[in-house]
């Protein structure tokens, strides 16, 4: 999986505790982007060729490639449609997210 | 000649995930495939700017590798700092690398820019240009278009949004002499990865130069971010080339552009643009690609 | 002082319809009225907030609400504790959605539910909601002056549009009952 | 007159087109924006009569304004934290200068941490610089400044640049109801920048920002603070001349509430003596002696006009929205040496609050209040309280 | 050791070099100059292995010490006046990153009028900036403090920048004798600096000078100014172990002179500290009982230390090289406070001289002490004296 | 065609007199011409540098004109202000100058110059060139030449003085298509002053950049500045041009160069250059010309 | 003449009389550049053949042409000798200052 | 304390020559000394001066010498009220020129007159008459060892110009009376 650990964040308990400077670990991401998308996409695996130009153009990385078949973060998608707009076999489909939510 | 890099044989490994950029945000998508070029040895410099504010926000860091916020008017000595940092503890085998806006390119951050060309520094340098400030609101920077309506180049009956042209960025770094400096495309995601994975073996300082759409300061659906760019290409309002041991080169030279007007219309900032303004602006870009003709393709 | 919550995501205007609120209350209905927004770095998507304050006095407070008469939702993906966070007990919350059922189970609070986004898209042909959730506001608060409402979103909008969410307004106003 | 429900910006913009200034330079920076994109505005659709000048850095911004107001032009920018750093070596330039500029700050943080909600920092930085300096408390009082600034400015007998302070975010983005004076009113009280001695002409030419040696310099020096501390009394007239044209009082170099018998005294700027006004009529109608200071302008410092509130006072509150790192909050420090001066003796305590953005909520200020108290009644407790601090120190 | 006849500015050069700093950014200005141009012909002789970058402004000198900083190399910065107040934006910004960067400030007035001379308007401007500032008095001094600071700076309980100040010209152009300690000394008592939490690292990748928003910031904040104000302590014992080593010492946060039962006292700076040692030999000498106080530290400031030297003077004097403009001398708004805050009632006094390099004369203390101990015996005297003017008010 | 001005037509009226730089002072030459050209009213913009320290010495001034000094970091912002204030007054027929230094222009001044340019601003921008910070005692600035003995380039076993090259300013400001802008000499004066007269009637920015030899920080005789200036062109490390009209334009293309070891042996801070330095000066003289020849003989 | 009418300076006699603002008018020397010279130029006017060379490149412009021969401002005159070196026909001699002291 | 000043012109070493009594005096003569520089924006050629302090005690005054003991005027050009300045009724002016009577007949002070620049040009080639005029000063005033002046110069030049030097300070420091 191409998705960072999520970490877990515990709030500094004092003032002495916080980070020494304005500093933080890298790689740290502790919550999701959680209910940004109005739509989903949605990979139709059949009809994907697995060109790999959705996991190109993704601006928030969330096409993974690791397994034989593309996975989407649905934690950190944001639901823009670039990979759909750019798909040429048309392979994923933008879905309105009310319709998981029910 | 190097090996290409396409999206398939490109690493899966992440190093920059969970920002909060607006869905379909062009910028992104150019640090996250420099990012995974340049890999876990990369330490970067980002000046204010959408990037810098949607990617470290205590406690969550979206870079995987070191990465540090500069003041907004110095990507370039920070970067070199970290640059000569490194080389003065001996830790090898590293980028120091800046992000920074169009704004914190051409207009606050130029000195610092150019005091880091001027010397040389073991620096690669990114302008990701989405032509405004967004990370304010939109604002008109050096490298606004001619015609951009912005909030402080508004249109209206007495303007017809920004008045001056874009800052000619990529021959001002390449007066410098610089080691090797390019412009790019999110729209040319090949042609980028390329040019960045030439940066990487270059002795001195690089700089590479992307127009990167912004879908909210441009009024665009988020979609067509990737396509937009393309066509800003095709229509020769932007262009691809290089400039490599004292010597420009055009990556890319159409037979013939796809209409302008097509390009313009797409886009709310331009939504109040007449005929005889979109005729201006194709009237600049032959003036431009006749020289650039003339003059690059020895 | 009465004060209002606006839940909503960046770009749908939770923020302008704080301001016609108080515009409403203040220029078009002689009282004092306060609006302001919630702002992070985050980007178009991400959830965010605007307030309305509204008294007959001159509203010195510059803190944060730390509770709230009303709650408006425009957005009900964004349903969850921070819409329920500092409610009085007899607050009030508005939400667009087609099935008040799922949110009425979760809070005591009084719920007013109205499908804001059919009927935008029916009035204006996008789903923008907020003069949608402004009509429900008021018609179950009666906190303002519906004419003053009216006013205010001609005083703010191209006439064309202004029509259009006008009757939107109007057309939720008259369809919302107070909470009983 | 018009009413309009505005934000402060907005307020501040408005304000700016009455004075009508011949040049705008200014960079854009959270929470400023909306004034310049305001006046951006109004320079496009010619209700204002200005040259916009785009720059590249508030450091332009702030040279270019020298440069309009060295030939005798009516100049105007807008800055806020990281800008007004950015923009530091010129504000002493300026104010050495003697140019009439007026700027308006959105008070907010300064990095690091990044941040771009409202505290003093930026300002406060900035005492040293020879500007004067007011803080608002709402998007009135923001444009009634705006063309009080321009007349206590461009006064000969001043003749310093002014910056104008609103709290980032609180101010600058809260929409309430502000009068929105005539423009021919605004033209009979402010009329056209007369050229001055230190102004370059055809017909006089001048040498403006030259050098003063060992043999020299000091006197100038000394001119310049003499002159910025007697502007204290052109500040008070206008202030009154204001009020006949416009209605509207601000009282000076700073306002006393319920001071005159009061045992306790929380001294305040901006947008918290706003909150604190609520609660000092809570705390009175609770029968408590206690009073409330709107400290307005902290350069040229009210030295006298404070002495005079605080003398009876035995437990004075300083709020600071700023730190000096190593020392106290800087409000606090120059409100000491005033009152060690003036002889007198009260017991003194510092709060610290709102940094970063932090809410500054009624609770803090009856804390504030409270700590007040039990200190005039003789308990001892501590000089700096940091407020609404999330966790233990 | 050996014993040099130089100049303060090739004695900071030399403190520097013994500190053995990874990378020199910096900027030419008089009278900083002689500094990195010393500097620079170490590197070029390699008696200093450093990287010297020739930075295209002082903006970018601290931003690319920032950069060294950051990968926890040791970074070097000098800097005056105009230059100074040119990076104004990356002092906080380098304070709140703790990052442990040493910069010289070769103390200058501001302009305008442009003037070279020595005043210190420049680094009061800075006190807000969350940088240790420390104001020497002669040669040896600065030398010596090259080292401290950076022992200081970087001590894991300090982290933070640390500005050592020396008057223009009258310190930084003046040659005398100073003890140049040998490198291995100064290499056992200055280890290399070891890296920390604050600091990028390819084992543990940190992301740096991040946001923190109105949820944390004011944390980020206390937090620094806490660790600032107890870095008194660590200063103290720096002092003390380079004593050890070197057999110098400086008397951490202040030196007090004769003040055990003076009845007045003055409290200077840096290179005035020098002239008035000779005076108060004079006075002590005629049975006066004058003291004397070296302010060494404006920042952290010594409030504790001021107050227990000050606690039976009747008057108390404050040397200040700088104006507030619209106020007073910003030393002794700072001074002023701590006596406040401890409870004493001195007669106050505040003696502003030297601006612009205005000669500070034996005379101009003796009337210092004069007007002081005419102010013990009750008379009433002004409370802001202009040393040394040229001409009447 | 403009009337060519000699030393014959030339205004007797000196409108820079009586100032403090050091005898044979090339700037201080450049800056008098250029008044005596640009008339009584000019409004002058000076930044910290030589010229400003040596004119404005309370109560000793040496301009005629209306005269300022500015920020170090602002003569293109300072200036710009005066033009936008005279305009908005209705101050016709004037002049707002900037006189900077190497260093005030291509280092710290680069990027309120490059604003004003990239805003059209109606300017005329002098950078009086003596390839070194000479007000603070002959520091290396970004136009220093290689191997150049500076007070921050030490000459040495290890170092040969400057490391690197001088900036390509008028490259830099041409890459931003600026209306005007001219390379000058003081050894060449009939051509500086026809520029400087030419940029009077220019709409928009212009930019001189005159070569001005310090007999101080170049240890030379005092009396040599002029022809010490011709022979730096005459040689070739300098050079004349113009760009205008979005062309570039060389006016003096020399058959031969004399030679580079006549003009650096003249002057201290080159004495330490070995002859292989001396080549390499020659052989990177060869190339710039090469590209010149090649690029602006259109 | 080219060169500007000398102004009287009297220094102010309180700080309130200073200028306001670091202003001073322009067009205002005050004081002679004395004794700055070793050497005093001096124009041979038979051999000069009034090309105006001198006039041109003298950099403190104290080279008058308004008469019909040249004359030197040697109160400002820096001795620096570019004239001389400039001057074709040798019309000009470098002499030594000391020689006209005495 | 003994307190020197020095009267020259930019580019003529004055300052230097401040530097080198210092050093005499201090490093190697054991006591502690001060040297500085007046500093003009005026450029080459304008006069300057410098200042040399020396005493058997650390010397912490900071303030501009309000006497001296000794005035050393390198360019008899320079010659007026400024060199007369603050001076003692015992203090003594050394100078350099041919012919000292002018000088004698506008001063009470004692003067003491060497042709430095001839003996410049003789022993060194050029007209720079610092050391010259600093053996003159030490030969009137015996104020430090002669030795310890040629260990400065020694340690201040390289080794051939440096003997030029002792050379011509010998010459100056056995010629030169003290006053009478
Ligand atoms: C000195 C300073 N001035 C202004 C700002 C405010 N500011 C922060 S980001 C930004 C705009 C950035 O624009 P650009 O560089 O184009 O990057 P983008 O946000 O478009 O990615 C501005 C004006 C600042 N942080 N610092
Ligand atoms: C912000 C700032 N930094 C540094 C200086 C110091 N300074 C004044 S003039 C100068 C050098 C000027 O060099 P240049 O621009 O080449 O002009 P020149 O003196 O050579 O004519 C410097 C470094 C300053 N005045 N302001
Ligand atoms: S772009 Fe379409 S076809 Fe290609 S990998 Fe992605 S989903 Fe499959
Ligand atoms: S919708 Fe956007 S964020 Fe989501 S996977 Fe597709 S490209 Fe990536
Ligand atoms: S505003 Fe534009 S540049 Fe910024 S995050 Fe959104 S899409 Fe990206
Ligand atoms: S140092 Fe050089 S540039 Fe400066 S005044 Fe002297 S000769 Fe002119
Ligand atoms: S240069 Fe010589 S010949 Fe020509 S005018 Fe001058 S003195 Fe006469
Ligand atoms: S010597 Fe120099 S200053 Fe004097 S006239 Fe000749 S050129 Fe001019
Ligand atoms: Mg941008
Ligand atoms: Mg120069």
């Amino acid at each position: 999986m191409n998705k960072p650990k999520m970490k877990s964040f515990t709030e500094p308990k004092t003032v002495t505790d916080y980070p020494l400077g304005a500093t933080c670990p890298s790689d740290h991401i502790t919550s999701i982007n959680a209910g940004w998308r109005t739509y989903r996409p949605v990979i139709d695996q059949e009809k994907c060729v697995l060109c790999m130009r959705c996991f190109l153009v993704c601006p928030d990385g969330v096409i993974d490639k690791s397994s034989d078949r593309l996975e989407i973060d649905y934690d950190f998608c944001k639901g823009c449609g670039v990979c759909a707009y750019e798909c040429k076999p048309k392979a994923i489909k933008m879905v309105k997210e009310a319709e998981f939510n029910g | 000649m190097m090996p290409k890099i396409t999206a398939k044989n490109l690493t899966n490994d992440e190093l920059f995930y969970g920002h909060k950029a607006c869905g379909g945000c062009g910028e992104s998508l150019a640090v996250r495939l420099a990012m995974k070029i340049l890999g876990e040895r990369t330490f970067a410099s980002l000046p204010a700017g959408c990037m810098s504010a949607v990617s470290f926000i205590y406690p969550n860091m979206a870079f995987k590798t070191n990465a540090i916020i500069t003041p907004f008017a110095s990507t370039g000595a920070v970067a070199a700092g970290v640059a000569a940092g490194l080389k003065a503890l001996g830790i090898e085998n590293t980028y120091s690398v800046g992000f920074a806006g169009d704004g914190g390119t051409a207009d606050i951050g130029l000195q610092a820019l150019s005091g880091a060309i001027d010397r040389g520094d073991q620096i690669i340098y990114f302008c990701n240009d989405n032509e405004a400030y967004m990370n304010t609101g939109i604002q008109k920077s050096g490298l606004t278009p001619y015609g951009t309506r912005t909030t402080t180049s508004p249109a209206g009956e007495n303007l017809p949004g920004s008045v001056t042209t874009k800052k000619n960025m990529f021959e001002i770094v390449a007066a410098h002499d610089i080691a090797y400096a390019a412009t790019a495309s999110v729209g040319y995601l090949e042609d980028y990865m390329m040019k960045v994975e030439k940066a990487k073996s270059v002795k001195g300082t690089s700089y590479i130069h992307i127009l990167a759409p912004c879908p909210t300061g441009w009024g665009t659906p988020s979609e067509i971010t990737i396509s937009l760019a393309k066509e800003a290409v095709d229509c020769g309002l932007w262009y691809l080339a290089e400039y490599e041991n004292g010597e420009f080169k055009l990556n890319k030279d159409p037979k013939a552009f796809t209409p302008v007007a097509d390009y313009v219309k797409k886009q709310g900032r331009f939504k109040h643009l007449t005929e005889t303004d979109i005729e201006h602006l194709e009237t600049q870009r032959d003036k431009k690609w006749l020289k650039m003709r003339r003059d690059w393709n020895k | 002082m009465i004060e209002v919550r606006w839940h909503g995501r960046g770009g749908q205007g939770s923020f302008t319809v704080a301001r016609l609120l108080g515009l409403a209350a203040s220029v078009y209905g002689g009282k004092y009225a306060q609006a302001f927004p919630s702002f992070g770095p985050e980007r178009r998507g991400a959830p965010v907030l605007g307030f309305t304050r509204i008294d007959d006095v001159k509203i010195g407070d510059r803190s944060e609400l730390d509770g709230c008469d009303y709650v408006v939702v425009l957005d009900e993906t964004l349903w969850g504790n921070d819409v329920l966070s500092g409610l009085k007990d007899d607050s009030i919350v508005i939400i667009n959605t087609k099935d008040e059922t799922k949110y009425k189970s979760e809070t005591s609070h009084c719920i007013i539910a109205i499908d804001a986004t059919q009927l935008a898209l029916d009035y204006l042909g996008i789903p923008i909601t907020n003069t949608a959730m402004l009509g429900a506001l008021v018609g179950a608060s009666k906190i303002v002056d519906p004419a003053h409402c009216i006013d205010a979103i001609r005083a703010s909008m191209a006439p064309k549009i202004a029509q259009k969410n006008v009757d939107l307004f109007n057309h939720v106003y008259g369809e919302v009952n107070s909470c009983e | 007159m018009a009413r309009k429900f505005i934000s402060g910006n907005d307020a501040v913009a408005e304000g700016v087109r009455l004075a009508r200034p011949h040049v705008i330079s200014a960079y854009p920076i959270t929470p400023q924006t909306i004034v310049v994109e305001r006046l951006s505005d109004f320079c496009e659709d010619g209700s204002l009569k200005a040259i916009y000048m785009h720059v590249e850095s508030e450091h332009s911004a702030l040279a270019a304004a020298m440069g309009v107001s060295s030939v005798g032009a009516r100049a105007f920018t807008a800055t806020s934290s990281q800008g007004l750093l950015y923009m530091a070596e010129n504000l002493p330039y300026a104010s050495g200068a003697r140019m009439p500029i007026v700027m308006m700050n959105a008070n907010r943080a300064l990095a690091t941490p990044w941040n771009i909600y409202g505290d003093q920092m930026d300002s406060m930085f900035l005492l040293n610089a020879g500007w004067i300096q007011v803080y608002v408390e709402d998007a009135q009082e923001a444009l009634d400044m705006m063309i009080q600034s321009y007349k206590i400015a461009e006064d000969p007998r001043v003749m310093t640049p002014f910056m104008v302070n609103l709290d980032g975010f609180v101010l600058t983005h809260t929409y309430e109801v502000v009068d929105v004076p005539e423009q021919e009113l605004v033209d009979a009280y402010l009329p056209p920048l007369k050229l001055a001695e230190n102004m370059m002409s055809l017909e006089a030419p001048k040498s403006l920002c030259i050098t003063a040696g060992n043999n020299f310099n000091m006197e100038f020096k000394i001119k310049q603070n003499e002159e910025m501390n007697a502007s204290t009394a052109i500040i008070a007239e206008v202030d009154a001349s204001f009020a006949e044209v416009f209605g509207r009082k601000y009282h000076g170099l700073l306002e006393a509430i319920a001071c005159d018998d009061a045992e306790v005294i929380l001294i305040t700027t901006g947008s918290v003596a706003g909150t604190s006004r609520m609660i000092i009529e809570e705390y009175r109608n609770k029968g408590h002696k206690v009073g409330l200071i709107k400290l307005r302008y902290l350069r040229p410092f009210p030295t006298e006009a404070l002495a005079k509130v605080l003398k009876d006072a035995k437990a004075v509150g300083v709020v600071d929205k700023n730190i000096s790192f190593g020392y106290e909050g800087t409000i606090f420090t120059n409100v000491n040496s005033a009152i060690l001066q003036s002889g007198l003796t009260p017991k003194v305590h510092n709060f610290i609050c709102g940094l970063g953005g932090r809410d500054v909520t009624k609770e803090n200020i009856r804390e504030m209040f409270d700590a007040l108290l039990s200190s005039a009644a003789g308990d001892s407790c501590e000089k700096i309280h940091y407020m609404n601090v999330r966790c233990a120190l």
